[in-house]
């Protein structure tokens, strides 16, 4: 057998092993001695050092483990990682707008807005940097209070909160018109 | 007609019937129906002692080589056209699909055996690159958002929770709440005239929007009259009542 | 960027993800059109081939996977762990190869072939992940179909469907040849 056969077997062994594997082993599946196995197994590591490939052959203390060269982690992440999409959704949007219009609010009166727990969206937010926590009010429990950023005002380009659009006081009473309005009817109607 | 062969070899009645087909040195295209039916026949007789669910379907097929037999035992009718069809004609068919399948299940078998002496390796995605975190892009992120549509889905969510309350029932909890007692409204009206010496009764009720609270805002009223603490005039019906408070400040 | 670059990277990738990777995600990652990406793609794969690695890079409908080459078993055995292979039986083939020429084919079709029931087969097959549901037939009874998956062809090295071994005219009009030479044997042996 030739050494192109041998360092072609090299290859493969180090290829299905992924992990580190000692020269000696290498030098067994072989049938060859210890010296020989590292001539080819040099031999083998500098040629791929010399084609630039993606993938290289590394040493370590002894044994031998083929790995991606570093300079390919950009791809790596690009592929291995799916690009999580990070979007807005609608219980996100709603959360951080009670936040923004009631701050400092904490979770159990944003829950008691919208009626559902809110923990993942409130987590979400500050993960997006677009809330805080502000401090802990002094009630029972302690709560957390929570609030809009900087980073919140900087994406929407205003200064302070006071520029957040105001609550229409109109409207508000149009709701509360209209939701005493249907009670009554349905007073009536019952 | 020995039966050397193990009976569970066989893995359908198609398999069986090319296997006697094979034995016997026969063509698919011309079965000698007779013999093959009895030979069928006879393994079946072996096998009653197996499993019913497997039988039924050796049994099925049986049926089919009985009927084809007794079809070609009957007098063929005078040959009028060539049209005539050989009763085994369906069988026929049915054994050559599956006999071709069968050999290609062995070409696949061959494939099969090449084909596992490649190794694959199993994903070694290093772990900066596991570790890696996007990047939350917030100028993405805020897109399409602005500062009015926030308010929008503020105000909807604040609709969305009156829609949510119990109509009927609020209104007996409001029933509850609007026991607010007529000493408690005095004593806010006393202090109320303490601090301005004229006010109107329609301004008092600004903010008072149950009946309820009107109605005992309007006896705290006359009751305050009746104690000399407060003046009340009217001047004409339904107009507004102007209150005058003999309270010193 | 150039082509080689690109080449190294399609070779990290191929290296890291172990599993198939389709050329989508691979372009995708490389930011590249896919007619680009699959042109450095068929360059790399020839350079593996006439350089005669110990690694190749195969496809299997629009993916691409690395794995070694089979001339490489011989010393592979004697230092890797074979991954348990689930021996296929005599029926398990021959459901599998109806399902493979007849895709997308329903148990009652298999039946129809081979004149007994195949829900035992056909449910080994789809937990060997070599067959896969393929949504339901719009018939009466809305019949399950059933196909073969990436993982049969890489358990029997085939790199499309297009590459299953040929079996129509040719091969059908051998067994009716044969029948007939039978067949007159037959006659004047009798």
């Amino acid at each position: 057998m030739e050494e192109k056969e041998y360092k072609t077997a090299i290859e493969a062994i180090l290829f299905t092993m992924g992990n580190s594997v000692e020269l000696e082993k290498i030098a067994a599946a072989l049938s060859l001695d210890m010296e020989k196995t590292k001539e080819y197994m040099e031999s083998l590591m500098e040629e791929y050092k010399s084609m630039e490939r993606g993938i290289q052959i590394v040493e370590l203390d002894g044994a031998y483990q083929m790995c991606t060269n570093q300079n390919m982690y950009e791809y790596l992440i690009r592929i291995a990682k799916q690009p999580k999409k990070h979007v807005l959704t609608d219980v996100l949007l709603e959360t951080l707008s009670i936040i923004a219009y009631k701050q400092p609010v904490t979770k159990a009166e944003i829950e008691k807005i919208r009626g559902v727990s809110c923990d993942h969206a409130v987590s979400k937010l500050v993960e997006y940097h677009l809330v805080c926590e502000l401090g802990r009010l002094e009630a029972p429990g302690r709560p957390m209070m929570f609030g809009t950023t900087e980073e919140f005002l900087r994406s929407f380009g205003i200064h302070s909160l006071e520029e957040l659009p105001e609550m229409n006081p109109l409207q508000m009473e149009e709701f509360k018109q209209e939701a005493e309005r249907e009670a009554e009817q349905e007073i009536v109607t019952t | 007609m020995e039966l050397s062969v193990k009976l569970e070899a066989f893995e359908g009645p198609l398999d069986l019937l090319l296997h006697l087909l094979e034995k016997n040195k026969v063509s698919i295209y011309d079965i000698p129906i007779v013999e093959i039916t009895n030979q069928y026949l006879e393994y079946i007789q072996e096998m009653k002692r197996q499993d019913l669910n497997i039988m039924s379907e050796f049994l099925v097929m049986a049926a089919t080589l009985i009927a084809i037999k007794s079809k070609m035992l009957l007098p063929k009718e005078e040959k009028e056209e060539e049209e005539e069809e050989d009763p085994r004609a369906e069988l026929v068919q049915q054994l050559l699909e599956y006999k071709m399948y069968k050999c290609m299940s062995f070409e696949l078998k061959d494939r099969q055996v090449d084909a596992q002496r490649v190794l694959y390796k199993l994903p070694t995605i290093p772990p900066e690159v596991e570790a890696f975190e996007e990047p939350v892009n917030l100028e993405e992120l805020m897109a399409d958002l602005t500062l009015s549509k926030l308010n929008n889905i503020f105000q909807s969510v604040l609709r969305r929770q009156e829609n949510k309350i119990d109509k009927v029932r609020s209104q007996f909890g409001k029933i509850e709440k609007e026991e607010v007692s007529l000493s408690d409204k005095m004593t806010f009206l006393e202090g109320y005239a303490k601090s301005h010496k004229h006010f109107s009764f329609r301004g008092l009720l600004e903010g008072q929007s149950s009946k309820m609270e009107v109605i005992v805002s309007f006896l705290a009223i006359l009751e305050l009259m009746k104690m000399g603490k407060i003046a009340i005039t009217q001047e004409n019906l339904f107009d507004d009542i102007a209150i005058e408070s003999r309270i010193a400040a």
